[in-house]
């Protein structure tokens, strides 16, 4: 099991990413210059400021030549999980729906939130259970999602924990096909009980869950 | 007539004509305007300590965990496991008063360079601020909203976890905010790198942003008689920070020292390339021939000096062996990071500036470095104590007849809510703490922050300064920083290796600033030995003086510890019901420069209560050991608010109440900082701890956790509720 | 080519900006303003300005939020903006 | 009365997020782009014009990295902004 984290110019947790994807399995960083995806079995976006988020978080990042290649794997059906800045690299990439604007407070909010599991049924989600609440930190300046078509919402802000105001409490969201997945929240900051909550492995846990019983099949 | 009085170019730059003689005696000749501009800078108060100096002297910078002392862009101390922890203060005090986002911003980049200069990966940033009332003052406000949003805007994206800091409101900053900010960083031992350039004939090497004319100020002077009403664009601009071309810069700058491509690496901070390439051609003991040509500009038609003196953020200059200069642009390619030779080092011992073809300086880099004259100061103790210098805050808490007063109660209330006391969490929220995966107590969960390392242990990290009570009794409130440093790192188990400090005094060539400064470092001085702490860098901002007088005397310690298992640290919030509680330490507060006596508007006085460096020691000890061993649910320093607030605290932060008998003789808001703590655990746990340091510290039992509301038996009753409440809103209402 | 790129968050999208701009201005004794909204504002010189749509469309802006509008300004400057703010009408 | 205010950042002064757009575009294959600069676009409904410099001065700038310039658009419009972006010139 193989995971490849993206790692941009700005980014800033593909390492957190990284060591929480080799708490489940193997993790590489992959450069954004680079189109090969060294064989991964699912791919990480991870957070930060990639090119500063300057012009629009994810604006530029989608350009890069890496997400060429992720764009392909996707299509082929790979997982790929976008956090935070990797949501927005996803959303700008047209790889999942919508957008990210900023904060209805206008300012970066660092929040341990709690989340609930609409979802459970997705490769990124199995190891809850429908209704789980997990608490994980979030931290953006640009986490306000918005769409004007319905989504397919896999996480949403506990009632009064919206610390964005994104639309309908949304914190997650997947494709259509279920294969992408974004959320704004860091599960890969939620791993161990030494910094924080656990909740946050669950994630990891299902991506591979779900890339092993594939690779079975 | 001396040639001082025939030219008045150096006192437009900050010079003065005794200085200017002595330059011209030195050179045996007049310096040219790049020359000029080259000296003001590394003469003026901020690159030469020319007022400070010889009192940093007194400072002890030896001890065991050592690696690196001051003197380098940040000291280093061994934290076991082969590796290193940099760290080191800075202040951003006047930037941040001309434009708070952008010079809070450009104050943690400048940091953040200072620690990676030394080779260290920045894995936590703090902050300290300062600001006039803000509840009174709308400018205030203003400055605290941006100034904190553009710590967090730097410190966010680049990806370094801010872990804390600490923040005051004083009239006497209404004029002068202070913005300082401390980074730490962490490197493996030999890639520790220091900014002593070598070799002659190696390469110098510019890496990272385009130089403009950004923060040229006073030099500027030189080029306004060419200023016509058409050169607005020639005009010095605000520096602006980058945090995206200095994470570049950072990652880049550490793949050349792990592939051993650097000779020496130093930042550009203040003064720019002049005060870098000359401090590095002095530890050296090297010339350097620097080419104007080659320096790459933001703007066309930039002046040498102009070159020179820029403080264009982002930047950093590094020795290169000649066959390695392909690899170094080779990495720094890769980083989208510029990397450009604009000179190269040489046996001269001078400072050699081309420009156009033409030597535009050439200068022994001694005359830069070393030659300004260092100043003795002149103290004089104010005859009037410490109201002849400052007026009486402006009160907030009714004084006066019985029935004004406020019950104790609503005392607390109103402490807790104020601006000084309140809860720091709409600051905080807007910066990232977690990032890096390090962090085991975030801010608010403990009196310091805990990071762990790679090792399997971890380190603690406080910083601090409470300037008004430095202002009441400067040698006391000085030392006392040091101590309360110390005791909140005991707080979560760690056990202190050494400090930075950044010295905030008025004008220095005043008496009585000049004897607060002077007092201010003995008492830190005097802390350090009797903690055996290491003064391993820092900063020193003087001149922060209004029309009004000087600020408070602030001098902000910023402390490191290390504790071996981050499994086994503390916790203030108070943790389970029958839990016993226990005041730890000899504990004698008084009222004078307490935070009730603020907001009773009450003039400054001195003294404060006496500090017994022993008793605080064994203190200390006993609180660390215990938290190392596991024994306790809380501990928590006893500070500003005095006893009923750090049991406020506790109770806030747990979300449970308490109850509480206060020893006779002590007043539940009176303040003795640094030297006693509040701690709760099971009644064994306690009575172990009491049995095991009785000689030494004092162990008092005054209650026991649990309810939901604080009650002092006798004095006050106040659920918890209300307390988190009032402590919550305080803030959040100003900000 | 000098070409300006307004940008503008959609209509109907909450526009927090705008509203704390709104807010603020009563606050500082200015009356009478409405329907504030903030935007972003590119300029940059284009040898081919035909390009520009492409150049918003893919980069620029978020269509899915945002709405633009080009503006060629002076032909091929390199001007300097005015040292003090003009008052175009 | 509809009135825009632009906002660029000052001359000379460091524009990282116009450099960004600057580097990005050509490997986008837009070439011949040059001197990009980012800044803000305000638009706001306003009684009387002849307040908005000091508007722009005491909120909606901030002089010491900015310029502005101010633009009087439509008399006093709700206009829908086009929905296509359009090609002014
Ligand atoms: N208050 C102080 N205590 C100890 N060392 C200090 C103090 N102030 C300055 N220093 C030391 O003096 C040297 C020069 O400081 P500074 O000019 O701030 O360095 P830099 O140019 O790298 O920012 C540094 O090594 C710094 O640690
Ligand atoms: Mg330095």
């Amino acid at each position: 099991m193989k995971f490849g984290v993206v790692r941009f110019p700005g980014s800033c947790d593909e390492v957190d990413a990284q060591l929480a994807c080799e708490r489940v399995g193997d993790a590489v960083l992959l450069w954004h210059a680079d189109r090969d995806l060294q064989g991964v079995d699912g791919v990480v976006v991870p957070g930060g400021f990639s090119y500063g988020d300057y012009l629009r978080a994810g604006a530029i990042a989608r350009f890069a030549p890496v997400m060429e290649s992720v764009a392909e794997f996707a299509r082929e059906g790979g997982l790929v999980l976008g956090i935070c800045n990797g949501f927005q690299v996803l959303c700008e990439a047209g790889l999942l729906p919508g957008a990210l604007l900023p904060n209805e407070t206008l300012r970066f909010v660092f929040r341990q939130v709690n989340l609930q599991v609409v979802d459970s049924g997705t490769p990124f989600t199995r190891a809850c259970a429908p209704g789980d609440t997990l608490s994980i930190p979030t931290k953006h300046a640009s986490g306000r999602y918005f769409s004007p078509a319905p989504v397919d919402v896999v996480l949403r802000y506990a009632p009064g924990e919206n610390p964005n105001g994104s639309q309908d409490d949304i914190a997650g969201v997947r494709n259509e096909a279920g294969n992408v997945f974004g959320l704004m929240p860091h599960p890969e900051h939620a791993v161990d009980p030494l910094t924080g909550s656990v909740d946050g492995l669950k994630i990891f846990e299902s991506m591979r869950a779900s890339l092993t019983s594939r690779v079975a099949a | 007539m001396s040639a001082a009085a025939a030219d008045e170019r150096h006192r437009a730059l900050g010079l003065t004509d005794g200085e200017y003689d002595r330059i011209v005696e030195l050179l045996e000749r007049e310096p040219g305007d790049t020359e000029l501009a080259m000296l003001s800078l590394m003469w003026s108060e901020h690159c030469a300590y020319k007022h400070s100096k010889k009192l940093l002297r007194r400072l002890p910078t030896e001890g065991p965990a050592v690696l690196m002392g001051p003197g380098e862009n940040a000291g280093v101390v061994d934290v076991g496991g082969g590796l290193g922890l940099a760290f080191k203060v800075e202040s951003h005090n006047h930037p941040s008063a001309v434009e708070p986002f952008q010079g809070a911003a450009t104050g943690v980049g400048g940091i953040l360079r200072d620690v990676f200069a030394v080779g260290a990966r920045p894995i936590a940033v703090l902050d300290s601020l300062r600001f006039g009332e803000v509840g009174r003052s709308a400018r205030s406000r203003y400055l605290l909203e941006h100034a904190v949003a553009g710590i967090g805007h730097y410190g966010n994206s680049i990806g370094v976890p801010t872990v804390g800091g600490e923040l005051y409101f004083e009239h006497s900053y209404e004029q002068n905010c202070l913005v300082n900010a401390m980074c730490l960083g962490l490197a493996p031992q030999e890639r520790l790198i220091r900014a002593a350039a070598a070799g002659p004939g190696n390469v110098l090497v510019l890496l990272g942003a385009l130089t403009g004319r950004d923060g040229i100020g006073g030099a500027s002077v030189l080029a306004s008689a060419e200023f016509g009403e058409g050169d607005a664009d020639k005009r010095p601009t605000v520096q602006i920070g980058d945090p995206f071309a200095e994470k570049k810069l950072l990652e880049c700058s550490l793949e050349l020292l792990d592939r051993e491509l650097l000779v020496s690496l130093q930042d550009l901070g203040a003064a720019g390339l002049t005060s870098s390439a000359s401090e590095m051609a002095s530890k050296g003991a090297v010339g350097l021939d620097i080419d104007c040509d080659r320096v790459p500009l933001r703007e066309a038609g930039m002046e040498p000096f102009e070159i020179m003196v820029s403080e264009s953020q982002e930047r950093m200059l590094c020795v290169v062996a000649p066959e390695l200069v392909g690899d170094v642009i080779a990495v720094c390619e890769r980083w989208e990071t510029r990397a450009t030779p604009i000179g190269e080092v040489t046996d001269s011992g001078r400072m050699r500036i081309h420009a156009d073809g033409e030597i535009a300086a050439d200068l022994p880099v001694g005359i830069l470095v070393d030659d300004c004259p260092l100043y003795d100061l002149l103290p004089e103790e104010p005859t009037g104590g410490p109201s002849a210098i400052y007026s009486a805050p402006e009160p907030s808490l009714p004084t006066g007849s019985a029935d004004a007063v406020p019950a104790a109660g609503d005392t607390l209330l109103a402490l807790v809510a104020s601006a000084n006391l309140a809860s720091r969490l709409p600051v905080f929220e807007q910066y990232d703490p977690v990032v890096q995966s390090r962090t085991v107590r975030r801010p608010d969960e403990a009196d310091a922050a805990v990071l762990s390392l790679p090792t399997g242990e971890a380190i603690a990290v406080a910083i601090d300064g409470n300037g008004r009570r430095v202002a009441c009794d400067p040698r006391t409130g000085a030392a006392e920083v040091v101590y309360e440093c110390a005791a909140n790192l005991a707080c979560v188990g760690g056990e202190p290796l050494g400090l930075t400090n950044c010295l905030n005094f008025g004008n220095p060539e005043k008496g009585h600033v000049a004897w607060q400064l002077t007092e201010a470092i003995e008492g830190i001085a005097a802390a350090c030995e009797a903690l055996s702490v290491p003064v391993v860098g820092g900063n020193v901002s003087l001149y922060n003086e209004a029309p009004g007088g000087p600020i408070y005397p602030t001098p902000v310690i910023g402390m490191v510890g290390r504790l071996p298992d981050p499994a086994r640290t503390g916790r203030l919030a108070f943790g389970a019901a029958d839990d016993v509680i226990a005041i730890v330490g000899a504990f004698e507060p008084s009222a004078v420069g307490s935070e009730l006596a603020k907001l009773r508007g009450e003039p400054l006085r001195a003294p404060l209560p006496r500090l017994d460096a022993q008793a605080a020691i064994a203190a200390h000890r006993a609180v660390r050991e215990a938290v190392r061993a596991g024994a306790l649910s809380s501990a928590h320093d006893i500070a500003e608010g005095g006893i009923a607030t750090a049991l406020a605290e506790c109770c806030v932060a747990g979300g449970i109440g308490a109850r509480v008998e206060i020893p006779d003789g002590i007043d539940p808001f009176a303040e003795a900082l640094g030297r006693a703590f509040v701690i709760s655990g099971s009644a064994e746990a306690i009575a172990a701890i009491s049995n095991d340091v009785r000689d030494a510290a004092p162990v008092t039992v005054i209650g026991r956790v649990g309810g939901s509301a604080l009650e002092l038996v006798g004095v006050l009753d106040v659920p918890v509720q209300a307390l988190s409440e009032a402590r919550a809103a305080g803030l959040a209402a100003l900000l | 080519m000098r070409v300006r790129v307004l940008v503008s968050p959609k209509q109907g999208i909450l526009d927090p900006q705008g509203q704390a701009v709104e807010r603020a201005l009563p606050a500082l004794g200015f009356e009478g303003v409405a329907n504030v909204h903030v935007g972003r504002l590119i300029e940059l010189d284009v040898e081919d300005p035909s390009q520009v749509p492409a150049m918003c469309d893919a980069l620029l802006t978020n269509p899915l939020v945002e709405d633009y509008e080009i503006v060629e300004t002076a032909p091929a400057p390199h001007p300097q903006p005015a040292a003090h703010p003009q008052h175009l009408s």
